[in-house]
């Protein structure tokens, strides 16, 4: 204890009990750790707050909080097993993009299909972004390189993709004739180009690799 | 005469009492307020207040007003006229031949507004007075909150893919597929030759420098570029990192870094 | 740590004693108090914060802080007894008008009460700023418009009220219970008014508001 040359009784020091409470309330209430020192200086004469502090810290073992140490000061925090409580999650859905959904039909229709032919395809560069986003929600994924100069990566649909459009290959998409059918195809492809059963003539040359791709699902 | 009566019944400290209220009229809070002051000097509980006397008081206070010219406002007039009306109710013997509440239910209700008045008063101290946050007790000092996750799903229907397909097969502008790409100049390729360089332009410079070497030779390529170039400045200034300016219709267009300290 | 071995089944409840961490790890991080249905929002399924909440508010008893009920939520405060040792975190309230302490006296203890009732208890006109300076420390609120001619809007005090002044509900205000038994919460009108039948409406009315009311808490 402190030397007290002053009446005792006067400056007898607060319970053990009592000062685990005053250390609990400041702990507590204050917005930042808290030092013993400072403890000592906010709690009256006599106290000492570095036991309370030991006895507090089993007392919150195992608790939803915790009495830690931050520096050289104390603190409450959240047991780190239940930070997840803090956490409210919300799923948001949205529509894919239409650039994705360009993408994705080309990959589904002429898979294995490489960057350059889906740019091609679409007429229009394909970003990074988008493919990642189509890899990342795993409806296609990178294929064999194709044994063209430069060695290309190809992209596949994935079995996810087929399960969420209910299909069971990528041979079930609706054909050419059928879009057509379904009113979803206008008749304004350009001159010269016939529509042959499930794919264009150009696309013959993927044929091989396609035929291929599907014998493997 | 009937002045001089009240104020003989007074006590030199109920005189002084009056007196500090005319001078402290504007404190009142209206003639319920007044009322209920005037009451306190009775010195009684408020349910066995005499409100004959009472309503002697206030007038008398109102009377006092007018002599010192004090301006008061028209609700305490209107009191006033109410609570002579009230008295004439009290002195007279009932009318039975008219109608409406008795003086004595008149007198109870305003009795009953004191002491509502007053215990409302009496409330709202011992409301005043009860352990507050933030005084008395406090609360959680380091709050975390509640982090809010928002994951975004990204779904298609298969209609989505089928018309996806479909607008892409009956574009217009159908390309062949052996289209030459070797003069192209994409945003993307345009954004990863410029990026590095921007960060050297602290004076203004030309857009057309940061086209790919060479390829002013061609026309096509030059178009190419050219819009490509302009769509990745633009997108580099809607990131924050450039300034873009152009003196006139037509003329250069001219890129300088944006330094984010400046702004 | 009393951290958990995994979870049999993904969908049992938690056991007791960890539900008493998770609603003493959630109340702990939050300065508002926090309703049981939030509580139980925010807990895996199947828990009862209900049950955890009554284990909780005896084990924090005599504590530095407590387990106190506002309206239907709860919340960790200070013991008010050390409220001393907490001059760093007063916080200066602002100084509130004599208008400003009756208007919200006789908001609560009268709720739902329209300004013309505010007004006809206090003998004077309730200025527009009074109102305001009250709604704006989220003390007392809009509620529900009256039944009567030009339906005018009624006030109520809030849950901050209630937290504020260490209140459970409003029926714990003090000496609310004398006040009603000695009728000075009637809306009791002027004599002579009371022959227009429609007023007489209003007050019935406005007694089952009141019972309401004080029934939801």
């Amino acid at each position: 204890m402190t030397d007290t040359t002053e009446d005792p009784s006067l400056f007898e020091a607060p319970t053990e009990g009592e000062q685990e409470r005053m250390v609990e309330a400041i702990l507590f209430a204050s917005a930042d750790p808290i030092s013993l020192r400072e403890l000592a200086d906010r709690m009256p004469h006599g106290c000492e707050p570095g036991r309370a502090i030991d006895t507090l810290q089993k007392r919150y073992e195992g608790r939803g909080f915790r009495l830690v140490k931050v520096g050289d000061a104390w603190a409450f925090r959240t047991a780190p097993d239940l930070a997840y409580l803090m956490q409210k999650e919300t799923v948001e859905v949205r529509k894919l993009s239409r650039a994705a959904i360009e993408t994705l039909a080309i990959v589904a229709y002429h898979q294995p299909v490489t960057r350059a032919e889906i740019e091609e395809i679409r007429g229009v560069s394909v970003s990074r972004g988008t493919l990642d986003q189509l890899i990342e929600m795993d409806w296609i994924k990178l294929g064999r390189r194709k044994m063209t100069p430069g060695r290309p990566v190809t992209f596949l649909v994935t079995q996810e993709f087929l399960d969420h459009f209910g299909l069971e290959s990528a041979r079930d998409l609706p054909g050419i004739k059928e879009l057509r059918a379904a009113g979803l195809l206008d008749n304004r492809l350009p001159p010269g180009r016939e529509v042959t059963g499930n794919q264009d003539d150009d696309e013959d040359e993927d044929d091989d690799d396609q035929v291929e791709m599907f014998d493997e699902d | 005469m009937s002045d001089l009566f009240e104020e003989d019944k007074m006590s030199v400290s109920d005189r002084i009492a009056a007196e500090a209220l005319i001078v402290d009229v504007g404190s009142f809070e209206g003639p319920l307020d007044l009322l209920l002051t005037l009451a306190r000097t009775q010195k009684v509980d408020l349910r066995q207040i005499s409100m004959l006397a009472l309503a002697e008081q206030y007038l008398a206070f109102v009377e006092k007003a007018r002599e010192l010219r004090l301006e008061l406002a028209a609700d305490y007039l209107v009191m006033a006229s109410w609570l002579a009306f009230l008295k004439s109710r009290l002195l007279l013997p009932p009318d039975p031949t008219e109608d409406g509440p008795s003086g004595e239910e008149l007198a109870a209700h305003l009795a009953f507004q004191l002491e509502r008045l007053q215990a409302m008063r009496d409330s709202a101290a011992k409301l005043m007075a009860r352990d507050q946050k933030g005084r008395d007790f406090f609360v959680r000092g380091i709050p975390e909150d509640v982090e809010r996750v928002r994951t975004v799903r990204y779904t298609a229907t298969l209609l989505d893919l089928m018309q996806g397909y479909a607008r892409i097969r009956t574009r217009d502008d159908f390309r062949p597929f052996v289209f030459d790409r070797e003069h192209v100049d994409t945003l993307e390729r345009a954004l990863e030759r410029m990026r590095p360089l921007i960060g050297y332009a602290r004076e203004w410079t030309q857009l057309a420098q940061y086209m790919p070497d060479g390829w002013e030779q061609d026309k096509m390529r030059t178009r190419s570029s050219t819009a490509a170039t302009f769509a990745a400045a633009l997108e580099l200034a809607k990131e924050g990192r450039i300034d873009i300016r152009q003196g006139e219709t037509f003329a250069p267009i001219q890129i300088r870094r944006k330094n984010r300290t400046d702004d």
